[in-house]
Order: C-alpha cells, then structure tokens, then sequence
C-alpha cells in the first residue's frame, strides 16, 4: 500500500470522512504533516528540498509562491477542477506554469471589538492614516510581519499603499503612538484583543473572523442566529490584502501520480464545502454553498498589490526589521 | 535549696518519652536526674534502657512528652537547642562529612561568633587533647573509628559549653588511650567546672570519671547516689548484677541475699571445693561450693596461690551480706 | 547521542555555515545579555524562594505538605500556550488580578519571569527536597546542639551536603529559562525576547541560518560554561533517604512553611486554577458546553489515549536511558564521570530550535515518524532522570553496598536489594517529572504526522489556532483534563504515598 | 604445612596498603595473619594502627597494595567479596536502612539463595542469640546504639561463614550482656568451627574468646602468640605497656624491666611508703616506692586491708623480673 504525505501549515484541517474517501478511492493511505504557519511551511520546504518531506503541499499563499518558485519546491500542475475557479482567484494566470491550484482565499482585515467601542463612545477610523494617529494607534495590536502571515500580507497592502519610505514612516509613527506588534496572530487574538481579556480593541485579524466568533458563541445555533457578530471589520482602505491559498505538488515527489489526485480533492466539492466552517476562509471554487454565518464576514473589494512587491517579501521583512522593529 | 538551684548544671524533671505513638515503645518514663556544677554523674544501664534517649531530651533534640529540663538554673524545656549551651557527643559521631576535622571541632566556636583564627587554635587545642593534633587537615571520612571518636569528643568539648552531655565517649578506643583520656578529661573538668552527664558501659570508667552514679532500667532510674554507695550498697539484686556482683543468693520471699567482694577473706576460713576455674587477662574466675550457695570469685594471679589441691580457704563475714530485694525478673519487659 | 544531538546539530550548523560577524551587533549582544540575565535571575529566585522551602518541607510536617509537593509537577506539564493563557487571564492587562489591584505588569519583563517561576519553582523546590531529605537528621541535631540556630544548621551543615541536589535544580532551571522560547515568544515580546527567539526567528521565518549558527555557537558556549562550573562544584552529598516519620513543625515553621507554599502555589497554581476556571466561564457567565463538547466527544478519549501510550513509551526509554546514564556516571572515576555527568546535560544545553531545523536536514525521512518523535521526547526526559538519581547514587554511603557485598551479594545482587530500593525515591521523582515534561510537550513542538496521533496538547494548539470563545473554553477544558491526568499518573508513580521527592 | 593450609580460615601474607597515594598514610604494612579453623585470634593495637583496614582489605573491601589472600586454603586475592564466604562485622555497623531488622539479619542467606522462610527462620534464630528476639519487625533507625551493634553482630553470623571478621562488635554494650554474649559467641564458634578474627580494645574480651593474640602497632605487627603467652611475656616494653602493664623501670642501653603481676606477693617482705591511692570499680589503684622505681599496684578491696599506716608490704620476687627492650618512643610516627 502506497502512502501520500501532504505537508501543510498548523491551520489546516479537513473532515476525517473526506479524507477516508480519497484513501478508499486510491487506495492510499494519507499522512499529513503540519510545519507551522504557513511562512514557516516554506522555509522548511526550502530547507528540505534536497529531500523532501512530502509530496503534496497545501498553504502557501500568493505572498509566498514568488519566493516558491524561485527556490525551485514546486513541480508545475494544473487542475482541471481549477476551472470551477474564478479567474480573478487563481495563481499564475500571467506565468503559463501553474504551481499552486487556488484552493481558498481570504481577507486579511483589521477587526474591532464591538461592545468597546461602544462603551468608549468613540469613533471608528476611516483611514490608515487615522489609525497611526495615537488615539487609535495605542487600541491597536498587529502580529509582526516578520513572524506572521496576515503580518505579513498587511505589511505588503501599506508597502503597496505609502511606498516603502511611507510604509515604514507608517509603521513607525503607529508604534510610537502605542500600537503593540506581537509574534503571532493567536498572541494578538487571544493575549491582547479585548474580546480576550487584552486591552487593544483593533486587531489584525481575517474577514472571516467575525463570523467565527458567532459560530463559536455561547449557544451558538444555526436557526436563530443572532444580530450581529460582537466583532466586526474594518475595512480601511489600503488595510486589506486578498491572501490565496493553494495547493501543489512538491518536486521531487515520491507519489506524483497520487499528489495530482490529492490536488484534484481538494478542489472537489465535497471539500470546498467543509472548508469555510473548519478554516474559516472562503472556498475558492464558485458557487459553494456557504454556511448562513458567513453572512457576518463581509468580503471588502481589495486592492491589487504590485507583483513586484510579492516578487521579493523577504526584502521587505528585512527593511522593516531594520527601520521600524529595531529603531 | 535555692543556692542549690543556681549551681546546678542540670535539673531534669520528670522526663518521659515514647517513641512511635501510643502503640509504640517507652524509652523514658518519669525520670528525674540533676547534675551540679562541676559533678561528673554516670548514667548506666543495659542496651536499650533509654539512656541516649534522656540525653537527646536533655540536648533538646527530642521533645519530651512530659516534664521540664532546667540547665544552669534556667528552665530550657521549651528552648531549641542551640539555646542550651550543652555540648554533646552523639553515640555514633555524627561528625559533618563536609568539613575537615579542624573545622569540624572548629565548628561550634564559629557558629557562637569566635572569629576563625581564634577557633582554629582553639579546635587545635582541643585536638591536642585527643592526641589528634596532626589529625586537623584530614577530612572525616579518612578517619579510623577510635579516631573519628575522639574527633566526636573533641568537637563537643570545644564548646566549652557548662554542661557535657557524653553518650559512651570512649567506647572505640583502646584501653590505654581510654586511661590517659580519662585523666585528661577528669583534669578538665575539674579545671572548667563544667556539669558532666556521661552515658558508659564501662564501669571502671564510671567510677574513675564520677562521683556520681544513676542506674537506668527499662526507661526508669532504679538507683542513684554516689558511686561508692552504689557499687558497694546496690538497692536491688537487679543492679547488683547489672553492677558486676557474681554472689546473689535467692531467698524465699522475693529477698535475695548479696555476698560483697569485700565480705570475702582468702586464705582463711574453711577450705571449699572449686568447681570451676577460668582464665581471664587479670586472672581467672573461680566458683566455690559454699554451703549457702555457690561463690564466684575474680582471683589475681597472686590469689590464685591460694587454691590448694582443688580447695580453697575463704572466710564469709556474715556482717556484710546485705539483703536485697530480688526484682531481677520483673520489668524484663521489651526493652 | 551523538546520532540524537550530534550529528542533527552539526547539520544546522553545516547547513549555511557561521556568520560570526553578526556578534558584533549590540543588538543581539544585548539579546544574550537578557537571556543570561533572565535565567540567572529566574534560577537565583527559584533557588532564594525554593531552597528554604525545600529544606523546612524535608524537616518537618504540616498539613498539606503531600498533596503540595505531588501537585508541584502540574506546571510541568502544562503547556507554554496553556500557562501563558493561564498567566494572562490573572496578570494579563485584563487579567482577574490586574482588575483587582489596578497594578500592570503585562508590558515590562515581569510576566516572562513570573512565567519562568511557574514551570520552574517545581523543579528547584522537588530536586532541592531530595537532596536536603537525605541529610542525616542526627547532623543537624549536631550543628544546633553545637550551637548553630535552626537558619544556621541549614546554612551550615544542610546545604553543603545537599549541594548536590540543589546544584541540579539550580542548573536545570538556569538552562530551562535560558533556552525556553515559547514563553518568551508570547510574554516576551520585542523587547524581552531571547537568543532562542532570535534564533527561531533567524531560522523559521528568515531563514538566515549563518546568522542563526553564529547564535546557536554562542548559545552553546554560554549553556556549555553553565554545564561545566555546575559539573566541577558539586561534590559531596551524604546519606540515603530514610522514609522516617517526619516530626510536626511547630508554630512559628509552619507559618513560614504555609507562607512560601502559598507564594509558591499563587505562582504554580494560580495560573492553573486560572485555566480551569476559565473552561467554565464565559462572556455569558457560567457554563459547562465547553465540557459536554469536549467530553461528549469520541475523539477527546483518543487523545488521552495517546497522551497515556507516547507519554508511557517516552517515560520507559527515559528512566531506562537516564537510568543507565546515572549509573554510568556514578560507576565511573574522576573525569570521565564528570564528562559523563555533563553530557546528561546536553540534551538541555542545545537549542531546542536547532535542534529540530537539524533532524529535519538530518533525518528528513524519519522527521515526522513516532519512533524519532519518541525518541525526540526521551532525551529531552533523560536529564530529569540523570539529575535527580545521580545525586542519590552518589550520596550512598559506601559502608552499606559494601556490607551487602560481604554478605554475599554480587554486584547485580547489590544493585536490586540494596542500590535500587535505596534510590527508588530519587528514581521516582525523575520519573514524574520526565513524564511532565512529556505529557505536556508531546507533539507541541515537534509535529505529530497523523490525525489519529493527536494528543491532548496538539489538539489544544488546534483550538487555540482559530478564532472565537468556544475555542478557547474548550482548549481550556482539555488542559484542565491533562491536569487530571497527569495528577493520576503521579499518584500511580508515587504509589499514593505522596513521598515522591 | 599441607595440612595447615587445608585447615586454615585465613592466611593473610604481606598485605600492604597505602591510602592517599604516595604521601599518603601507610596503614599496613607487610602484616601477615593466619586464623586457623575454629580459632580465635584477637586483633589489638592502639586508634588508627590499621586494625579495620586489614580486616576490609581481607573481605575484599579494599585493595591491597601488595601481599595475599587466602581464605580456607583457596586464594581470593583476585575475588571480589562476595566470592568470599567472610562475614563481617563493621565497626560502625552498616545496616541497610531500608530493610527491617529480621530483613538485615536474614539477608545474607536470602542472596546465597536460601528460601525466605528458611532465612526468616534462621534470621529469628540468631537475633535470638543476641537477645533481640522481639526486634524483627523494627525499623533499624529506630534502635538504640547497643541493638544497632547487636543486630550488625546477628546479620554477620547469620551467613554461617567459615571466616568471621569482628571489628569492635560488643564495643557498644553493656557489660554484663557482654560477658553474656561473649559466652555464647565461644560456645558458637566452638559449634562451628568457624574461624574468627576480633577487633577489640577490651583485653578480657580478648583473652576469654581468643586463643591467639596479635598486637599491632602503626601498621606492623608487633607480637603475635598464645594469649596467655602475649599477656604474661611481651616481647617489647610498647606491648607490655600497651597491654597494661604498669611497671616497666626504664634501664640505661634502651632496655627496661617489666615487674609483672606476679611477681609481687602482698603482705611480705618490706613495707614501702604508699605514694598515692585511686579508687576504682574493683578496688583501688595505689602507687609504692618501691627503691628500684615507682611500682604502681591494682588492689582488690580485700587486698586493701594490707596498706597500714600508708605503707604496704611488698615483695618483688626477681626472678620473675623480665628484661625487654624499650621501644616506646620509636616509630611514635602520625598514625
Ligand atoms: N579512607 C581513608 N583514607 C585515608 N586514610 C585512612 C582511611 N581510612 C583509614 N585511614 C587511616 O589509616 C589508619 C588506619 O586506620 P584503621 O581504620 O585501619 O585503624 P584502626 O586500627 O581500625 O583504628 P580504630 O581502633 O581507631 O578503629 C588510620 O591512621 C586512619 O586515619
Ligand atoms: N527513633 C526511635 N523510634 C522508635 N524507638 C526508638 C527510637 N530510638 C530508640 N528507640 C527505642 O527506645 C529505647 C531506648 O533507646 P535508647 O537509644 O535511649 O537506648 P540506650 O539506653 O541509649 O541504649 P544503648 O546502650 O544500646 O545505646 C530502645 O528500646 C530503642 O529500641
Ligand atoms: C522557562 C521555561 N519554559 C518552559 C518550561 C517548560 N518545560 C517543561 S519541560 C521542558 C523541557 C522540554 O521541553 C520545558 C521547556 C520550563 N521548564 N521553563
Ligand atoms: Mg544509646
Ligand atoms: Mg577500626
């Protein structure tokens, strides 16, 4: 019996019976291996891939597939399910050579807590250029692009919206004002946003994340659901990316036949449907029916970000590291 | 009995203890002891009697269940031991494997605040006393067991505390050694006035360091006085053979008649069988077929030329035999 | 070893290379200024805090000393994420207590070193009680009888011969905080992270790896300095743990003893209490869904099935090989039983970070297998083991194996009726707190390769990686069922006498 | 000799042994030894001559430095302790801590193989012997240092070993369960024909259980012999002194003339001025001037009556006057 190794990030998760299924229907038995969030995902595949450790990958996203491709992890392949995909969601249109099958997608956004905003009775902000200001910025945590992925990806939309000098004057203004840049999301999410017994209530969350919290509410139930979500986004403009996800087969691949049918899977409708309530993001194939609480994450209209700012992230980690963290 | 009080070194009440709960064993049980100032009192008994226990009580390191201990006057029954002033030297040494021998005897003086070159030469001193004076770098592992003895009593000693508390001090060393130690600590006592309570099973030893003695059986003192009296009147058949005297006659009555060393005359008297003859290193042992029982005599080697033809001539003075009461089988309780 | 340290590490290094020009950035100079200063700070707290309660607990008796020194292992196996919830939900800038007394200290250092007390006290205060329980009593009756108070025959006579045992709480502690990184990561923020932050950093996100080597080496020689003064000053150590009764502490040490047990138990179970209180109440109050989920669950019972079976085969291999290891190092003479003694250590002295970047280079193929993952969590219990058994060993007096030798006892003979009941209590102890570190960690840090190998801590990371309350309830809810566990593992190893030291 | 061999317990050649390297202390040096089956052989010298460490290098405790082994005729120089059969009696006891006394006792059979209930018994057995017949199911901590002592003493002799090495094992005791045991060990190893070697420092101990006598002085042993013959002739003024002689007269040309015992006869002869007068448990100790040199004299009670007006009659009979060379000052080196 042959064996099929899917490396992913530490997010992912996907329904037991689907996945007896696909092991049913190949004759296969699955492993998965999970190489933390998906920034880490890459430098491990990189690290590895002299001798890989998988054969399929799922999570790399569109802020790091430049980075993939020049690093040479990926064999090209295109699913024929990847045309259930609007285009505007798929990866590599521009190359010709497809790595990453888009699987899902997401917005990275800026969230706020409901019910302390209006205890505090102030305003929301309209603009990034609010939120630097120190009313806002001292309410606001961030987890750090160098160590983060939705870091990351709000670190390429201001790059993309102030330009490099801009961004870091941005970046440094809002953390004299008092913003608080964590390691990780679960730190800024679950330590320091006021939902959580923190005292910042903007955070840099996902779209989604406002419908999840309705989903995992107290009593939650699908009939009665409730007004709103005691979260909601924020929408700045220039604050949000578009972030896809993917899946590829990995070079080097010791089952390159069984990779290209777990690629397939994933992009089959059965998982596109488990995928928004167990990853809380948006599957990519059109038409999937959404679970009603998705009526609490609104999809914001993104700006494009310039390809070459996703050419070369690590560049920009770097520069921020040196002008903005260790200013 | 006021004047009494103030130069005692101790003055133990009523001391009881019982290890192990209520189910356990009586190791103390009413016993009062009093040493003065400058007295050597000797604390005998058989193994197990519960003499270590009364000194553990006394040093403070056991809390006794009842009773009072007063040291120079003062009452120190609810005091730790450190506030005692006692000195101590613990059955099995109980050295500190830590530190060397001189830091060892050097010990007590430092922790009183004697800055550390004024303990070292007292500690020296000190070992000089036990012959140990090269002894001071070594640590006390590399010790033989005489040696780490004297260590033991070295380091009690150098407290200069008013009152000595020596659980069988001597018992590893050699006979010589233990005479001329013997001297030595009779002079220093006499020299500090210090209280000494000494736990022996050599009786020699209880007689040449003490002027007085208190026997222990089972937990209880049985006789105390001074030592003469007690060696030569012992209060009980019990003690008289605990105390090393050979002729007990059993009499009806729960009596018992004592025939002292001294009521014996040699080559006087009527000439009786021996029937039994052993050697020993002062001597030899012999038993004599008297009419109103059987006599146990420790002759010299001199006296031994007193036995002629399977006989020998002793006189009994009747004068001296004492009656005692005859309790050695009760209280042979588990001790 | 050195296929399990060795080898993995060298990769690391070999991989990039060592760009040791980066030590002269007074950034990370200062990052390893914090690291040394953190964790000699944690250790001086631990030892000023756990060492005097360690000694009174191995004197005397009070009420509750038992169950205190049993529930001391909880905090290690708790894991980083669970503690630093725990931490935050009293000392957080919302936390209970910050409410209570207006007093913020989640911004400055404070939560990271109280962090570090929290798993770390335990260990100071369990390996310290061994040491100080095999002092014959009778040495310290000789030290007060000679004059010296009860603080000064501790001082005096107590700690130096059990030095050996305090010693090892001392370094296991220094290196434990030196080289932690979850805690750091989360409590530490930019400002307070260490080496192994940077490091991780350097390597996971950056993939800087000469960077990161010229770290690891300078990480290395700090831990590896650590390691050798601790190997070259401890000597010494007397006696055998003999179980006697231990006499009622009268008034005045008790109130001492309750004292530091409770500051003892306000930062090691606090938080604790903290994370169990938090599976019960939500924003809408009181409620036990949380639970019902968790426990209504088939795949809850699957996870503490293989927490219990990995845990278990983690422990064997770890009593065996740390067994095995103290023995050597006991059995042999002069320096190699030094060299010996400090290699014990090693598993704790080399970045965990490294490490794992260095099995994945080394063994690529075995990286994500349970025998490695196994193998992986032995070595990090091995030390625990080594640590608290050696000392015993070393402490025995000579006298007694030799008697049984005269006796007619060959050396196998020896060690099962003499060497082995007498160090059983030492054994035990290490056991328990390698089996904390194991439950605790298992599959954390290292990634478990198959949904059916899912344990209690991977599938609280799990619920912790995605938003909204329920998540959080329920992690909370399976930590406080770890606790459970590992209190009933404990009480199994100790045999319900709660004398585990 | 062939016979001598085969009969023989122990046969210790040359041993040597030096602890702490070469600067160290030279605890024994070239001591040969022999104990024949069912003999006794005492062992005395003074603290730290190196008694108990020739006894560990004999059991296999200690490597020696040079010389051999053998143990009933077999040589075991090479063998490791346990392959020796010894049973042995350490001066500071050893007990297991972990075990109960029966358990101490019966461990020795129970690691030669012999089934618990058999060991058990033979364990009960023995601490009979040593009057700890209810003591079985005590914790060894929890004993006194005489029932400590007692129980190192059962757990020895419980391994019926052809060869028993005894250091100090009734040091701790009182004397009448000494003298009681004493009898019973003889009485024992009479039984067994065991070979035994015993530590002492007490010489009636000596004489009543050995038969031959070794006296060993820093390292070396000095006089070796009958105990009869050692006690009454000493080879040199050390031993004799060491062995209690008091009257040794210093002579010009580094002799000395030892006035033994026997030699004085009281009551004849000329009466001497009484110089000083001790007491003590079996009298008194007084000193005579005596016109060749102080004689100091151990009087019974009895012989007491002979001191009149502070003078006493003494008569030296000269022939028994042994002259012996004066050796105490020598090789006084740091033992
Ligand atoms: N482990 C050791 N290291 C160094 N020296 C030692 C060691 N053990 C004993 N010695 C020394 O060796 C000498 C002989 O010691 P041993 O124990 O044999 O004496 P001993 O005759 O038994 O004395 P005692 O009657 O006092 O017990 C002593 O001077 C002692 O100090
Ligand atoms: N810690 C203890 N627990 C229980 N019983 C004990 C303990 N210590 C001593 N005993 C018992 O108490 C009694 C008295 O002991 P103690 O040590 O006072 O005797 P001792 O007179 O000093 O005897 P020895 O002359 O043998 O040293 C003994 O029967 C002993 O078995
Ligand atoms: C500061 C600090 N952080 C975490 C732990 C938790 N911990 C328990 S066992 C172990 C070693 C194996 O991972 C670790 C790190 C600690 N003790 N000290
Ligand atoms: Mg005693
Ligand atoms: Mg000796």
């Amino acid at each position: 019996q042959t064996t099929l190794t899917v490396i992913s990030h530490d997010s992912f998760e996907v329904d037991k019976a689907l996945v007896a299924t696909f092991e049913k229907a190949n004759s296969t038995r699955v492993r998965f291996v999970k190489a933390g969030d998906a920034g880490e995902l890459l430098n491990r595949l990189i690290l590895t891939r002299r001798a890989p450790l998988a054969d399929v990958v799922y999570g790399l996203d569109n802020s790091l597939l430049p980075r993939a491709r020049e690093a040479g992890v990926l064999d090209a392949y295109r699913s024929a399910a990847l045309k259930t995909v609007p285009a505007a969601y798929r990866m590599d249109e521009a190359n010709g050579t497809t790595l990453l099958n888009t699987v899902d997608y997401g917005f990275v956004a800026f969230n706020y807590d409901r019910a302390w905003f209006q205890k505090a009775g102030l305003a929301l902000p309209k603009t990034l250029d609010d939120l630097k200001s120190p009313t806002y910025a001292k309410l606001t945590v961030v987890p750090s692009p160098a160590t983060s992925s939705p870091g990351l990806a709000f670190l390429l939309a201001s790059v993309n919206q102030y330009g490099e000098a801009g961004a870091w004057n941005w970046w440094r203004t809002a953390r004299a004002g008092g913003m608080k840049v964590t390691r990780g999301w679960s730190d800024a999410y679950y330590k320091e946003f006021t939902r959580n017994g923190g005292k910042f209530p903007i955070v840099l969350s996902y779209a989604s994340s406002p419908a999840a919290e309705v989903f995992y509410a107290e009593g939650f139930n699908a009939a009665k659901l409730p007004e709103q979500s005691p979260t909601g986004n924020l929408f700045l403009p220039g604050s949000t990316f578009l972030q896809l996800e993917g899946v590829g087969v990995l070079k080097g691949a010791k089952q390159p036949a069984l990779a290209r049918k777990f690629v397939d899977f994933m992009l089959s409708g059965g998982v596109q449907t488990d995928i928004p309530t167990r990853m809380w993001i948006y599957p990519a194939a059109a038409g999937t029916k959404l679970n009603p609480v998705f009526k609490f994450a609104q999809q914001p209209a993104p700006t494009a970000v310039k390809p070459a700012l996703l050419a070369r992230p690590q560049r920009l980690i770097d520069g921020w590291v040196t002008n903005v963290l260790r200013r | 009995m006021k004047t009494e009080s103030a130069l005692s070194a101790l003055n133990a009440r009523n001391l009881s203890k019982r290890y192990g709960g209520a189910a356990g064993i009586q190791a103390a049980q009413n016993v009062s002891l009093s040493v003065a100032a400058g007295e050597t009192v000797a604390l005998l008994g058989p193994s197990g009697c519960g003499k270590s226990t009364m000194l553990r009580m006394i040093a403070g390191l056991e809390v006794p269940d009842s009773g009072t201990v007063k040291v120079g006057g003062r009452d120190v029954t609810a005091l730790p031991p450190e506030a005692r002033h006692i000195g101590l030297v613990f059955q099995d040494y109980a050295l500190f494997p830590h530190l060397s021998v001189l830091d060892n005897v050097a010990y007590g003086p430092r922790v009183r605040g004697m800055p550390r070159p004024q303990a070292w030469a007292q500690a020296q001193d000190t070992l000089e006393l036990v012959n140990l004076t090269e002894f001071g770098d070594r640590r006390v592992t590399e010790l033989s067991g005489g040696q780490a003895q004297r260590v033991a009593l070295a380091r009690a000693l150098a407290t200069a505390s008013p009152l000595l508390l020596l659980d069988e001090p001597l018992s590893n060393l050699d006979e010589r050694l233990r005479a001329e130690l013997r001297g030595e600590l009779r002079a220093l006592f006499a020299r500090v006035g210090a209280g000494v309570l000494l736990v022996t099973h050599d009786q020699r030893e209880a007689l040449a360091l003490a002027g007085r003695v208190a026997v222990m059986r089972a937990g209880q003192i049985v006789q105390q006085g001074a030592a003469r009296d007690v060696f030569e009147r012992p209060a009980t058949a019990w003690v008289a053979a605990f105390l090393g005297q050979a002729n007990l006659w059993p009499q009806p009555g729960g009596m018992c008649l004592l025939v002292p060393e001294q009521a014996l005359t040699l080559g006087e008297g009527e000439a009786y069988a021996v029937i039994a003859r052993q050697p020993d290193d002062s001597g030899e042992t012999v038993q004599v077929a008297h009419p109103r029982g059987t006599l146990t005599l420790a002759l010299s080697a001199r006296e031994s030329l007193h036995i002629v033809e399977g006989r020998l001539r002793v006189q009994v003075d009747e004068g001296l035999i004492q009656a005692v009461p005859d309790d050695r089988e009760a209280a042979n309780t588990l001790i | 070893m050195a296929l399990l340290l060795a080898l993995p590490l060298g990769r690391t290094l070999a991989e990039g290379g060592v760009n040791l020009g980066i030590w002269r950035d007074p950034y990370f100079l200062g990052r390893l200024v914090w690291t040394l200063g953190q964790a000699l700070g944690t250790a001086a707290v631990a030892v000023a805090v756990g060492g005097p309660l360690a000694y009174l607990l191995s004197r005397w008796n009070v009420p509750g000393r038992a169950a205190f020194l049993r529930f001391l292992l909880l905090p290690f196996v708790t894991p980083t994420l669970v503690a630093v919830l725990g931490l935050t939900a009293l000392l957080g800038p919302q936390g209970w207590i910050t409410r209570l007394t207006k007093l913020d200290i989640s911004d400055g250092p404070g939560l990271l070193l109280l962090g570090n007390l929290f798993f770390n006290l335990p260990v100071m205060i369990r390996l310290a009680h061994a040491g100080f329980a095999r002092v014959p009593p009778n040495l310290i009756g000789a030290a007060r009888s000679l004059g010296a108070t009860g603080w000064k025959a501790a001082w005096t006579v107590a700690l130096p011969v059990a030095l050996p045992g305090l010693a090892a709480g001392f370094v296991l502690v220094f290196l434990y905080s030196a080289l932690s990184f979850g805690l750091p990561l989360t409590l530490g923020g930019e400002r307070y992270s260490t080496l192994e932050v940077e490091i991780y950093t350097l390597t996971a996100y950056q993939l800087r790896l000469p960077e990161a080597s010229a770290l690891i080496v300078g990480q290395l020689l700090l831990t590896g300095a650590a390691t050798w003064a601790y190997v070259t000053l401890t000597r010494g150590g007397a006696g055998v743990t003999a179980g006697r009764a231990l006499p009622p502490a009268p008034p005045l040490t008790r109130a001492i003893i309750w004292v530091l047990m409770g500051g003892v138990s306000l930062i090691s179970f606090a938080p604790l209490l903290a994370v169990v209180a938090r599976s019960v109440l939500t924003s809408g109050g009181l409620s036990f869904s949380a639970w019902q989920a968790v426990l209504g669950s088939a795949d809850t019972w699957a996870l503490v099935g293989n927490t219990l079976r990995f845990g278990v085969l983690a422990l064997i291999g770890a009593v065996l090989l740390g067994g095995l290891h103290a023995l050597a190092a006991w059995r042999a003479r002069g320096p190699t039983s030094r060299v010996l003694d400090g290699l014990s250590l090693l598993p704790l002295m080399v970045s965990p970070v490294s490490l794992a970047v260095g099995y994945l280079l080394a063994y690529p193929a075995l990286s994500a297998t349970l025998p490695m993952l196994i193998g992986a969590y032995t070595l990090l219990g091995m030390p625990l083991v080594t640590r608290s058994l050696l000392p015993a060993l070393r402490a025995l007096p000579p006298r007694t194996l030799e008697a049984a030798r005269t006796l007619g006892a060959g050396g196998w003979t020896v060690w099962r009726t003499v060497t082995f009941p007498l160090t059983l209590p030492a054994l035990r102890g290490g056991a328990a707190l390698a089996l904390a570190t194991v439950l605790g960690e298992f599959g954390a840090t290292l990634v478990l390769t198959r949904p059916e190998w899912a344990t209690l801590s991977t599938g609280l990371y799990d619920r912790l990686g995605r938003p909204g309350e329920r998540n959080l309830t329920e992690a909370c809810a399976l930590a406080t069922l770890l606790l459970l566990l590992a209190v009933l593992a404990f009480t199994l190893l100790d045999g319900g006498e709660g004398e585990v030291t």
